[in-house]
């Protein structure tokens, strides 16, 4: 089994969990995280002092998938959430051993 | 006349009680737009109690109230730059009061279109429509119904601004949504209210300052105040149920938005009514209100229009109801200054008046707002609309630099 | 009597006062609640304004204040439906407007029951509940002791409530909740409040609303209103400081909870006082009642009642302290139509009969309160209980398909 | 002289509108801290509400309003323990209503200052600082100005509270934060709010109430009431303007964090001029109040005060320009109370007192405070500083053991 | 070394911290994850719109320990973990290498 | 490729990211989580009900690096995030196959 991991922009999250869902699995996990890389964060100002704020809103995207299928789901998720602009986000794919339902102790591929 | 303390005391009362109003409906409004836009739409509002007070105090009361009682079409400007206040008496208040009591109702009512264009509008498109609309629309409108001027002559009644207020705005805010175009995504994307308790402190708040609004429209503390207080009231209760009936009925759950809204649209409806009506009246025009707002609400989905807090749904449609209604439940037993609509006998004259007063505002409004936000897109360099950047980033830190929450600390 | 304007603009005032403190009372509780569940709470208490008030126009006032100081029981139907207000002149205000002032003690008594409640009553339920509780247990109790009715007649004491509003709801709120049960995982599960700052927000407006409330009960702005107001103000910040010195003696640390407790405590307290005493009273009874009611918000672990909000502890006991602290400290200097307590050599019968009021306000409340439960239990199709599924996710997404807050946009 | 119902009318709506302003800073402050801090601003300043109003009954009250007029220096303590009030007349309002509406001042003056030292202080050091500056600051620059204390007899004018609400606070606070050094990590680590929406909602309190403050000051509802007022409402809009103004020419953006500065700058600085100035001058006031409390909001970083929520820069400042102002703008013409100032032909004598009134009270409070902090640093076991890791930590929850928010429910 | 990733029902964190503990692992780490799977989320109605929400809130909890314990870690925490209902969520085991207590550098089994 | 990821006290991560940034690697993701270890929680108390709440706010990081660069990188977070005092977290080294960015799909050491 293998995990595939994306970091994405918020905006592109329908997107994305369309296409994962047209790819055919029918699972995933999100996270709102803070990421920091080359887009540029934004800067804020009260009371006229200013204040740099480098992260910037991002979504994490998890998603279980038989070790077949994660190179066509990570490609598949690499093309729906790119909109071409700086900051559009990294996909990986990490291994995962024993997946199991909790709901009823299923494993592997029918666990998901 | 001499100044009467109580009617004073009153009046000041309710005067810093339709301050508060505006504030209120922007946590009302704050609270049912996404977090990252929220910061946009206190701001609107707040620098409407800015900007228009000044306008006021400079040009616009005067163009609203001068010639007061000539059956005309505008003022003058002989208290314009706070000119010849000083010692002069209202009825039984201060004239100073009264321009400031007036005042709170200048600022309110464009705020009110806020709602309608949330999400979208520069900031600077906002400042500059403010302006004009202050001078072009409100001062002249205000004029014919609240100074004596041609609809007041003709018999049109509306104690504290069912035309001059809810419909006057109402009609504005949709023709500056027409002109503005919905919001990215709109009606696809869901955009769910961010904070439903500041929804309801803000109406909580409206609801207070309502009572200025209204009873301190009667400017004294007589019997006519009691009467519109106890209107307000009830209408405001009312329309609630009628509300949450209607969502019932339709299969739904009762919501803690739809009692906001309710509520909401019963105190506009009950607006130009409060003075003029008495005995079970206010529950019968709230329940209507608060029924058909609520339908009036799901209009936008058919026509196409993102009106995107209903503002056309509760205040051009409240306004309607509860100007319309007056015609037939004014009661001139309540108040002397009133008469008797087709319920009590008193024929279908004032029903007309209505009507016509309603149309003749809706239409004026409806078309210079219009032409306002076009001559606006036209003039400014970035145009009224926001990009689809600061759209998607949000309102609040593409245009003010700031967000409105943190509350991951460090 | 004419109308006084001084009179009628301190009661307008007071009544709009007064109004604003369902929605504050609606924000105190709703911070304290889980963030699922805060909307809940919040339609809770704003429903009871819609349905109240029309109850109220419809038939409550008149049972409660028709037969004005007959000694009775109960009042009549001369009013029902809004009917014979025009004209008619309550001491020196309109009759109307006191019929509103009255209608905002009607709507916040059974909203300060939702605190006890909180989390796990059906919404249908609470509909019910507060309707029926309106006219069956709260009309023939003001009538007791607000009209004139035999407990005052006999002469107890109530200037603004203590019986009627606060031992009243606190006695209604210990039957609800023993017929609803704890709430799931009570009191193993730890249930803190979702926002501090909404529950201080909602203190803030309650003690601003409760000068409303308890000046405006002299239903005219003399000096008995003027000494209500201060003994308001410092009987709620004694009982800040008393709570927080039990906090504090206990060996932890002053909470801003406590504060706010505390402050709402003494304003409890003092309200059957306000017009009635003077002084340092309103310091003592305010210590007294700061003190105590945060002791008494331990006795739910140790019986084992689910007061989610601690309105037993708050306003059932505040209740009792203030109603029998008057017959000590009562003392006819500050208000001719009040007598001398203890303190102030008056003997033994005024605190006698205020000992007997409190007591027959409980037990009727408890017991009509608990009756209509248990058959509405029997009655409702779904019973007056949430659902364990409902519990978990909370009630505003499950009775009301809403949730509180959205803070992460898209 | 007879109590006038009017009158009492308006001062007892008045004093409840100002007793709201102690919440409504809460929340102003509330929201501009971080998260992990909101409680412990929230809870320093209701518990001045507290703490101040019971000191005020028992002595502090006296001390600064006895021997009223008597050009001195303090007061005397024949009022202490709220003697002497039964029956008793001021102008035309009950004596007690006078003296509840003074609490509301001395309540909110020192808790002004908890924007400046805020996020550092132990809470029993702010307990032991605020009771002993109610007693040795407040009470004697009271009695100076507004008790008819030797300021006042000497000519300085201020007709709410500018050298005594404002400058007193104002100065207070730079001495504390002297004293109490710069918080951690400040300037370099961003202490953006927390809150903004709990700021504005703040602002829209203060507004309201400010006209109780102001227009109450006129202890009567008649026209100087009015003028009040409407100087109030102009100068908070101005000023806002004025600030936003400063912004746009920075380069920057309009923010809403300066929109509600820029309106409470204006009312700061209306507060000493509202009852005496008239036409446009509240509009100049304010336009100059904005655009300089927005510059001076900068100095601390220019020199290294940690004057956290800006209490130097809009409240020293802002009185500051008010109350020197006030000697150009003064105009007798409004309030036979008054006098002329420079641009109304009355001279520099005027301008003179008030100046010298600003220094008196700026240096009488700062000595005086800092003489207290640095006491109490000695003397109170913890000193007044918060450990570094409370600040880490949040003071809320180690000063307090709550935490504001908790929004993820189980 | 191994990580133990489980997604659950918020409502049966502390069930899940208890058995951990009892299984004698003394730490974890917990995030708050909104997931989309077969359990339907809900549906919210703001003024007569309605809106689907399809994610439903869960808890990702994760817990590092020894290679040897990994299995029955997971199957202790899916059995404190199971509701029987829909939606109780997923299981599943990580390769780590080389893990370290920040405050003395300790490494391996020793950090955790 | 690797996922260096850390758990450490939310008040180091400047410190953290200024050190990451220093090792030479100008990307990283962080998440809001709660950690449960030897470090206590706290004690809150609402009109004298205590809730004694054992999660600690923690801040996770994680950063893609080249094989290489990960046992470094580790150590320099180790060093960064340390203050000395319990509850400093933990820093651990994932396997990760196939990074790409999304932006321009480019893959391996070149996506980061
Ligand atoms: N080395 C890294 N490790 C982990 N996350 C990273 C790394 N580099 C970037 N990211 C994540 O990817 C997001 C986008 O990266 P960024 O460099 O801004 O743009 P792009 O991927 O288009 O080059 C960042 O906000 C961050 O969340
Ligand atoms: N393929 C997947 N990858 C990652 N997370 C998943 C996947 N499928 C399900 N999940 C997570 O598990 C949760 C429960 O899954 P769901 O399908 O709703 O129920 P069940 O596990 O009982 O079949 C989801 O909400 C989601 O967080
Ligand atoms: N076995 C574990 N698995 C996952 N995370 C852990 C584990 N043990 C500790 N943690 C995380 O590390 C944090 C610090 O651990 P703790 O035991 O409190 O201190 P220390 O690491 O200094 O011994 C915890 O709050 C938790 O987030």
């Amino acid at each position: 089994m293998k995990l595939v991991v994306a970091i994405i922009k918020p905006f592109k999250l329908d997107d994305v969990k369309a296409a994962v869902q047209a790819y055919g699995v029918q699972g995933l996990t999100t996270t709102v995280v803070q990421g920091f890389g080359r887009q540029r964060g934004h800067t804020e100002v009260y009371r006229g002092a200013e204040y740099t704020v480098e992260f910037v809103p991002k979504v994490k995207v998890e998603i279980l998938v038989d070790d077949a299928e994660a190179p066509g789901l990570a490609q598949c998720v690499v093309e729906a959430a790119r909109t071409g602009s700086i900051g559009d986000g990294k996909v990986w794919i990490m291994p995962v051993e024993d997946v199991q339902r909790v709901r009823t102790g299923e494993a592997g591929i029918d666990a998901i | 006349m001499d100044i009467n303390s109580g009617d004073t005391a009153w009046v000041l009362a309710a005067t810093a009680l339709v301050l508060l109003m505006t504030p209120g409906l922007a946590l009302f409004y704050g609270g049912m737009v996404r977090a990252k836009h929220v910061l946009a739409m206190l701001m609107q509002n707040f620098f409407t109690m800015g900007l228009v007070a000044v306008l006021w105090a400079v040009a616009c009361y005067s163009l609203a109230f001068g010639n007061l009682g000539d059956g005309g079409w505008l003022g003058d400007l002989d208290h314009a730059f706070m000119r010849n206040f000083n010692g002069e008496v209202f009825n039984t208040i201060p004239l100073v009061l009264f321009m400031a009591f007036q005042m709170t109702f200048a600022v309110i009512t464009p705020a009110l279109m806020t709602g309608a264009i949330a999400d979208r509008m520069r900031f600077s498109a906002w400042v500059w429509l403010v302006a004009i609309w202050s001078i072009v629309v409100y001062a002249p409108v205000a004029h014919w119904v609240f100074a004596g001027g041609w609809l007041a002559e003709r018999g049109a009644l509306d104690f504290a601004g069912g035309t001059v207020v809810h419909v006057n705005a109402g009609a504005g805010a949709l023709a500056a949504i027409l002109a503005l175009g919905v919001r990215r995504g709109w009606p696809g994307t869901p955009m769910p209210p961010h904070s439903l308790p500041l929804t309801l402190l803000g109406t909580g708040i409206l609801w207070f300052g309502w009572f200025g609004f209204n009873a301190g429209s009667a400017l004294a503390a007589n019997d006519v105040a009691a009467t519109a207080f106890v209107n307000t009231f009830l209408a405001a209760s009312a329309a609630m149920l009628g509300w949450l009936a209607v969502e019932r009925l339709r299969g739904g759950h009762a919501t803690t938005l739809g009692a906001a809204s309710g509520a909401v649209a019963g105190l506009v409806a009950i607006t130009p009514c409060c003075g003029f009506v008495g005995g079970m009246a206010p529950i019968y025009i709230g329940l209507v209100a608060g029924a058909v707002c609520c339908l009036a609400c799901s209009l936008k989905f058919r026509f196409g229009y993102d009106d995107s807090l209903d503002v056309i749904g509760v205040h051009l449609v409240g306004g309607i109801i509860g100007s319309v209604l007056l015609g037939l439940f004014a009661d001139a037993a309540v108040n002397s200054a009133g008469t008797d609509g087709v319920f009590l006998g008193g024929g279908w004259s004032l029903f007309g008046e209505q009507v016509l007063a309603v149309a003749v505002v809706a239409v004026y409004s409806f078309v210079v707002t219009y032409v306002i936000c076009i001559v606006l897109k036209t003039v400014l360099p970035g145009g009224i609309r926001a990009t689809e950047q600061e759209e998607i980033t949000g309102l609040d830190l593409t245009l003010h630099s700031e967000v409105g929450y943190s509350f991951t600390d460090r």
